[in-house]
């Protein structure tokens, strides 16, 4: 093996998209060999396994950092838009140099940390928050054969190590020795645990249809298409809807995004349990906020939307990871959208919507699922798994929200 | 060196060694006495969540890799959160302190602490004995497999093996549920 | 009936004779006659005046405290919404202005004279005896002066700041020195 | 950090405010909260107090008109008109019709900026990312632009005069005037449907704060707070001033008196200002704008007092004045909306949770320049 | 149709509409309103005011309309002005200002000065780039920052100006007017005098002789 | 030998769990030590599983995975009880809650 052989593929990786990250990681491991064998030492598999390891989590960390550089300026430019106003323009052709300011403005902040703080805590709760929210992206398989840890109970994995999130939260609420702080605090973990039950169990679901809890295995059962066309992915079934828009929101309320912000509803809590964070480590909370926003949206991805599948057979010549990509930059795009939407919850009101709406929708999803899986995934399988979600749908939407509020139960008198 | 260089790199690296479960068992223990020595309540409770953190990690390094999430899920997830939530929902209070009829004794204090410290030793003492010194314990112990748990062995034993246990479990959970919900509902104000 | 003075004061002086209350003229075009009620009469008034079946003046509107040079006032501007008509003006006096400066308060009968009433205590130094909650309402707690007083002198260096308006503003007040 | 009361719950001290982000300025509430339900709330103003009226007492009476623009600086027009309104009471000083109809048709537009703006202000309250304020700023934005060509600045007109008004209409005005009226109930519409339906809102505001009208009335409220309790009580009928009973209007009135009520209120209200606006654009007559018997300079009005009130956007704005017949008032008080308004703060605050607390006290719509003075 | 969550989608339809109808709003009329505002300045209303200059009629120095009266020191609200009057050598207090300062860190704009001038002196700017590094000395603006041609005062309130130049116009005319009739007057007095004096004159001598 | 260790590893934890319960008056420390405990036996029922004869069969991880559910459902039931303790007696002593003794 030379230095040229090494050159000559790369034009040769470069003509096969689909499966270019793959690749490169190979060549990355020859061009270390080739490194070896000019030392004149055979480069041992263990060094090779390292700089596997490496080229992983340089890559995944890169990617995600920059998806969310790019999320902080994009994320403005629309809620802008939707609000009529132009958005960062002025750093960088089309305001793009927005985060790299807004990096170097947080990072010459000054540190300011309470008196009374706990200091050591204040200190380590952005690093816990950090820690998990980068973890989590290993699992995700974001093309054909391209996932960083194969695990067989990845979903699982994804959840048990997203509660990290939770007591990190906690840390830098209680820490902070705010009252907002700890108010803040206690709704997040009051919230996460409301909506970890709906969120885990809408993720059942699809492990139920699909057999393995492996997120690999959980796309490959969503290739194919219907009648040459249709995509099977599980957001096109009632129940594999249901349970998608289901899980959307509670991946909302896990990632603390508008409509269910209250931890850090700046309108009652200035800023929750960031109200005494500033500068590098309130950058740190931003990141990990984004990068689990992201890990929880392309878990979405891959569990209802088809990971990295086409979405037409005719498109499957664009590579499997720029599909996973699109696909969370349209999530992404949609999470902006409801945030120009939508007021916030009232603390009371987002648990009932928890406890009395999404954890008895999720079990009717469960229960569609079931029929769906047992009735066969005809035209029957549909009706009936249809009629499974809508009757709870509608009976839970009356009981919960028409039959309290409604701008039609109003009347208004008029006097000349 | 360069001999030297080349046994090093000559070494099973890629093999993880049989004590790399000492590091998180390390951890996990240290997390534990700190939750049961440390004055300040929430850092109990957060030195507990270390522990069941490294405990986890434990789980998987002994190849139990289900349970390991699981107790992730569960213990840091769920019980951790509910420990936490129970301090800053329960205050002491300085009415407590001054109330307390076992302040009357000066000594009781430390006495039923050197009480307890001595049960918990004695306990130890004699588990410890028994793990290592007892006939039993020196019985021959097969090596090690390479055990390991897959899922879906783990999903089909569930529901064959022990249906009728899981849906008891189930049973006894939603009874939790229920019941920690009345509890800890709020009495009417008369 | 429409209320004026002149008919709420008969119709007073008809249920309350004991009740010490007459008629204030008021020169200007408005026309806005006041009824000055004693103030160990005026809650009892007051409570007439809101209960009464003809009268049901049912909303204070404004409550201001005025400074005259040997008593303070609080005058009560009350409307009727129930017969849409107003306003009746009350007014109670003082003995004098620092030592005697109490009044009833009518917060009892009229919740919306509770803030106003607040404002004239801190701002005119009236005293409204019965009033829920007497406290300052706009200065801070630890001010001494009333502000509003007419004998009122703001202290020259209070949270002094300076700005080259100050320099304009003594030129101005001395104009003597630069003829 | 927490404290146990006689009653035996636990609870927490919050001071929100002064510096907080939802209260609408330098307003604070010290709130006693039982978790997250309120049990106690006590409003604490005088962080914007200037002592406006003190001022008064050492300006001219026409030197005061100013200042009035800075009470509610959301609707500076109004407050022109309460002063001048009163000021006329006192001296007696008739105004002519144009001069009548060009206050109708500024203090309508006023009440229509007012009104949008709050509803994107409660949005605000409810946490929403500011688009529905965004959309009513781009319509405020477009009404104070025709106030610049009128009045020569956006919020601080100084318009009214004692007998009339400042200057006539621009050449034009009218016509940029009109055609913007016609255009406004599409964005009511579209505005609307993007909040009226919304089940979140619904949720956040119905039920929320509700005050009766017994209490309403004997806590003082006016304006649309108080017409949301279901009490009929206007002063553009009741009294009558200015060329209001020329014009046809409804009066909207509430039946719950909740939080919903007050934001619905506003919006029926900015259709009947529209009514007022079409009206009063087809019946502008020509003619002086100003009483030429009213002196600028020495205006000095007669020994006495009045009482002159008008229907501000947020309620009664009254001013109370005394003369001595000199050229400075001797008393000059001000009867705000928004401080009185929030005089049953407490009642509607007390049992609701701490984010209710933000959503009545944007309900009931205060400025603090206002509640200060 | 009122399926649970039908306001919450109609309200997304909304802000979707405005997101998009916004780049497709190049005319700046219905929905991006926003000024891009070092690069596009607002077309100001003639009537937009901000804080106050003088006017002088050719010569700054000789044109000065203000005469120093004080009126407008006298009724300013917030007390923003300071006028010294200007001496001859002589020490004879002269018709215009030595020192005429506007302190623009507290004058609100309000234009009480403008109503009150009654010699036309005084008028609104419609300037709004005035901030500065310091809060003491460029904010007073003295005489000469103040003082402003009638040209420029045409330039930016055309119908005002041309309003107030009639006015000083008629004032002129009529104070010629005025003159003339006085002049007239005097010299009719002055000629009838004279003539008397030359009828006692040419009597006198008739007298005399 | 390393069962051995494991089980020491176990017995320590256990021991740490033991002190808490008898040692701290706070019936969340009891909480606390109670957990530790649980999880002490957790990790023996792994370390059978691991070093049994037929670790195929996944008892000791079955007995594990129950394990943890009940302590979870001990966990909620145990602090709702403390929180309604305090409630009533404005403290979380253990010496305090006297009241079923008779």
């Amino acid at each position: 093996m030379n230095f040229i052989d090494l050159l000559k593929r790369i034009p040769e990786i470069c003509k096969t998209p689909e499966t270019l990250p793959l690749e490169g990681k190979k060549l990355i491991l020859d061009f270390v060999t080739w490194l070896g064998s000019l030392v004149g030492i055979a480069v041992p598999p263990w060094v090779l396994t390292l700089v596997n390891i490496l080229v992983v989590i340089v890559a995944i960390i890169a990617v995600f950092l920059i998806m969310f550089a790019l999320m902080s300026v994009w994320e403005r430019k629309i809620l802008a838009r939707a609000q009529n106003r132009y958005g960062p323009n002025r750093v960088g052709p089309w305001g793009l140099f927005q985060p790299v300011a807004d990096g170097i403005k947080m990072l010459t902040k000054e540190d300011i940390v309470p008196r009374n703080a706990d200091k050591v805590v204040h200190f380590i709760a952005p690093i816990v928050m950090l820690v998990p929210a980068l973890i989590l992206p290993v699992l995700l398989p974001y093309g054909r054969g391209m996932v960083a840890i194969d695990l067989s109970v990845g979903i699982l994995f994804f959840f048990a190590v997203g509660a990290g999130s939770e007591v990190a939260i906690f840390l830098a609420g209680w820490s902070s020795r705010n009252k907002y702080s700890i108010l803040g605090a206690m709704r997040a973990i009051a919230q996460m645990i409301s909506y970890e039950l709906p969120l885990v169990m809408s993720a059942v679901i699809v492990a139920l249809v699909a057999g393995t809890l492996s997120p690999t295995g959980i796309v490959e059962a969503q290739g194919g298409y219907q009648f040459g066309f249709f995509p099977n992915w599980f957001v096109f079934t009632p129940w594999g809807f249901v349970a998608c828009v289901l899980f959307y929101f509670s991946a909302l309320a896990e990632s603390n995004r508008s409509p269910f912000d209250l931890p850090e509803g700046e309108s009652e809590l200035v800023a929750g349990h960031l109200t005494e964070y500033s500068g590098f480590k309130y950058a740190l909370f931003f990141m990990a906020e984004y990068v689990g926003m992201f890990a929880i949206n392309g878990l979405l991805v891959t569990l209802f939307l088809g990971g990295y599948q086409a979405p037409l057979p005719f498109l499957t010549f664009i590579p499997s990871w720029c599909w996973f990509f699109i696909k969370l930059a349209f999530l992404a795009f949609s999470l902006v959208w409801v945030r120009a939407t939508m007021p916030r919850f009232r603390i009371d009101q987002m648990m009932q919507f928890a406890w009395k709406f999404m954890l008895p929708m999720s079990f009717a999803a469960l229960f569609s699922a079931a029929a769906w899986h047992y009735a066969g995934r005809g035209l029957l399988g549909w009706g009936i798994s249809a009629v499974l979600v809508a009757i709870p749908y509608f009976a839970l939407g009356y009981f919960c929200f028409t039959r309290h509020h409604s701008a039609d139960n109003r009347r208004y008198l008029f006097s000349e | 060196m360069h001999e030297l260089f080349q046994k090093i790199i000559a070494l099973p690296w890629d093999q993880a060694p049989q004590w790399l479960f000492l590091i998180p068992a390390f951890v996990m223990l240290m997390g534990a006495a700190a939750a049961v020595m440390l004055r300040n309540l929430i850092h109990c409770a957060l030195c507990l969540t270390l522990s069941f953190i490294a405990l986890g990690v434990l789980f998987m390094a002994l190849g139990a890799e289900f349970v390991g999430f699981v107790q992730l899920l569960v213990y840091v997830g769920a019980v951790a959160m509910l420990i936490l939530f129970a301090i800053l929902l329960t205050p002491a209070g300085e009415v407590a302190a001054s109330n307390n009829p076992l302040r009357n004794f000066k000594f009781s204090r430390a006495f039923a602490a050197a009480g307890g410290a001595t049960v918990a030793l004695l306990v130890l003492v004699s588990l410890l004995g028994a793990i290592f010194f007892s006939p039993h314990a020196r019985a021959v112990v097969p090596p090690a497999q390479a055990a390991i748990a897959p899922v879906k062995a783990i999903g089909e034993n569930l529901l064959n093996h022990t249906l009728l246990p899981l849906q008891a479990t189930a049973i006894l959970l939603t009874a939790a549920l229920i019941g920690a919900a009345l509890l800890a509902k709020e009495e009417k104000k008369s | 009936m429409t209320l004026t003075p002149q008919t709420v004061l008969d119709r007073v002086h008809a249920a309350l004779p004991q009740a010490r209350i007459e008629l204030l003229n008021n020169p200007s075009p408005s026309g806005q006659h006041s009824l000055l009620v004693h103030r160990d009469d005026a809650l009892e008034v007051a409570q007439f005046l809101k209960n009464d079946p003809e009268l049901l003046l049912d909303y204070a509107s404004n409550v201001s405290g005025v400074d005259y040079p040997d008593h303070l006032e609080a005058v009560y501007h009350l409307f009727s919404i129930a017969q849409k008509q107003g306003p009746i003006v009350l007014r109670t006096r003082t003995g004098d202005r620092s030592g005697d400066a109490c009044l009833p308060s009518l917060t009892p009968v009229w919740k919306s004279a509770d803030f106003q009433e607040r404002e004239a205590f801190d701002l005119l130094g009236i005293r409204f005896e019965g009033h829920p909650d007497l406290r300052r309402l706009l200065m801070w707690d630890e001010f001494v002066d009333h502000p509003l007083r007419k004998d009122y002198v703001a202290p020259e260096d209070y949270e002094y700041e300076p700005t080259p308006h100050g320099e304009i503003l003594a030129k101005i007040s001395a104009p003597a020195s630069q003829a | 950090m927490t404290e146990a009361d006689g009653a035996g719950a636990q609870t927490l001290d919050v001071s929100l405010g002064p510096q907080h982000p939802s209260t609408h300025g330098v307003f604070r509430m010290n709130v006693r909260m039982d978790g997250e339900t309120v049990v106690k709330l006590q409003p604490v103003f005088g962080y914007l107090h200037r002592n406006h009226e003190k001022l008064a007492e050492g300006k001219s009476w026409l030197g005061s008109m100013p200042f009035t623009d800075r009470l509610d600086y959301i609707c500076p027009i109004t407050n022109n008109w309460g002063y001048a309104l009163a000021v006329e009471k006192l001296a007696g000083i008739e105004v002519p019709d144009r001069a009548e109809y060009i206050r109708v048709i500024v203090g309508e537009m006023t009440r229509i900026q007012n009104h949008t703006a709050f509803l994107g202000f409660i949005l605000g309250d409810m946490g929403a990312w500011g688009s529905a304020l965004m959309y009513a700023f781009r319509e405020r934005e477009k009404i104070l632009d025709l106030f610049e060509g009128l009045t020569g600045a956006r919020m601080m007109a100084n318009y009214m005069r004692f007998g009339g008004v400042r200057c006539d209409l621009p050449a034009g005005w009218l016509e940029k005037a009109r055609a913007y009226i016609e255009t406004y109930p599409a964005f009511l519409d579209e505005m609307e449907k993007f909040l009226t339906g919304n089940e979140i809102l619904l949720s956040r505001l119905q039920g929320v704060g509700v005050m009766s009208a017994e209490r309403a009335i004997n806590g003082g409220l006016s304006g649309p707070v108080l017409r949301a309790s279901g009490v009929d009580y206007d002063i553009r009928k009741v009294d009558g001033y200015g060329v209001y009973p020329r014009l046809k209007f409804r009066v909207p009135r509430g039946t719950v008196g909740d939080c919903f009520d007050r934001f619905m209120l506003r919006i029926l209200e900015i259709r009947e200002s529209i009514q007022i606006l079409q009206q009063a654009f087809a019946q502008i007559p020509q003619g002086p704008i100003l009483n030429p018997a009213v002196k600028t300079r020495g205006f000095k009005p007669p020994v006495g007092e009045a009482y002159g009130r008008i229907e501000g956007p947020k309620g009664e704005l009254g001013f109370h004045l005394v003369s001595d017949g000199g050229e400075k008032p001797y008393r000059y008080h001000i009867r705000p909306p928004s401080l009185i308004n929030l005089t049953l703060l407490e009642e509607m605050c007390v049992g609701t949770k701490i984010a209710d607390v933000m959503v009545i006290l944007g309900s009931i719509d205060i400025v603090l320049g206002e509640v200060d003075r | 149709m009122n399926f649970p969550g039908s306001g919450i989608f109609k309200g997304m339809v909304v802000s979707a509409i405005n997101l998009f109808g916004s780049y497709f709003d190049r005319a700046h009329a219905k929905r991006l309103i926003t000024e891009q505002y070092p690069e596009e300045r607002p077309t100001l209303p003639e009537a937009s005011r901000s804080f106050p200059f003088l006017v002088f009629d050719g010569d700054p120095e000789k044109g000065i309309r203000c005469v120093a009266c004080k009126i407008c020191e006298k009724e300013c609200p917030p007390q923003c002005i300071l006028i010294e009057q200007d001496r001859d050598e002589n020490g004879k207090l002269l018709r215009r200002p030595k020192v005429f300062n506007i302190d623009i860190s507290v004058c609100m704009g309000c234009q009480i000065c403008v109503e009150s001038c009654p010699f036309e002196s005084i008028r609104m700017d419609n300037i709004y780039e005035v901030s500065s590094y310091d809060r003491f000395d460029s904010l007073v603006l003295p005489k000469e920052k103040l003082l402003k041609s009638n040209e420029y005062y045409h330039s930016i309130h055309p119908t005002e100006a041309a309003e107030t130049d009639a006015r000083i116009e008629a004032a002129r005319l009529k104070k010629e007017a005025a003159a003339k009739a006085a002049a007239q007057k005097m010299a009719a007095a002055k000629a009838a005098a004279e003539a008397k004096a030359a009828a006692e004159q040419s009597s006198q001598p008739e007298s005399q002789a | 030998m390393m069962l051995q260790v494991i089980l020491a590893i176990s017995a320590v934890l256990f021991c740490f769990g033991l002190l808490a319960t008898l040692t701290r008056s706070n019936a969340i420390m009891v909480l606390i030590g109670i957990e530790l405990m649980l999880g002490a036996g957790n990790l023996n029922f792994i370390a059978f599983w691991k070093f049994s004869t037929h670790p195929e069969l996944l008892t000791g991880i079955m007995f594990a995975i129950f394990s943890i559910a009940l302590a979870a459902a001990e966990a909620a039931v145990g602090l709702a009880i403390v929180i309604q303790v305090h409630r009533r007696l404005r403290s979380v002593n253990v010496n305090r809650a006297t009241q079923l003794k008779g």
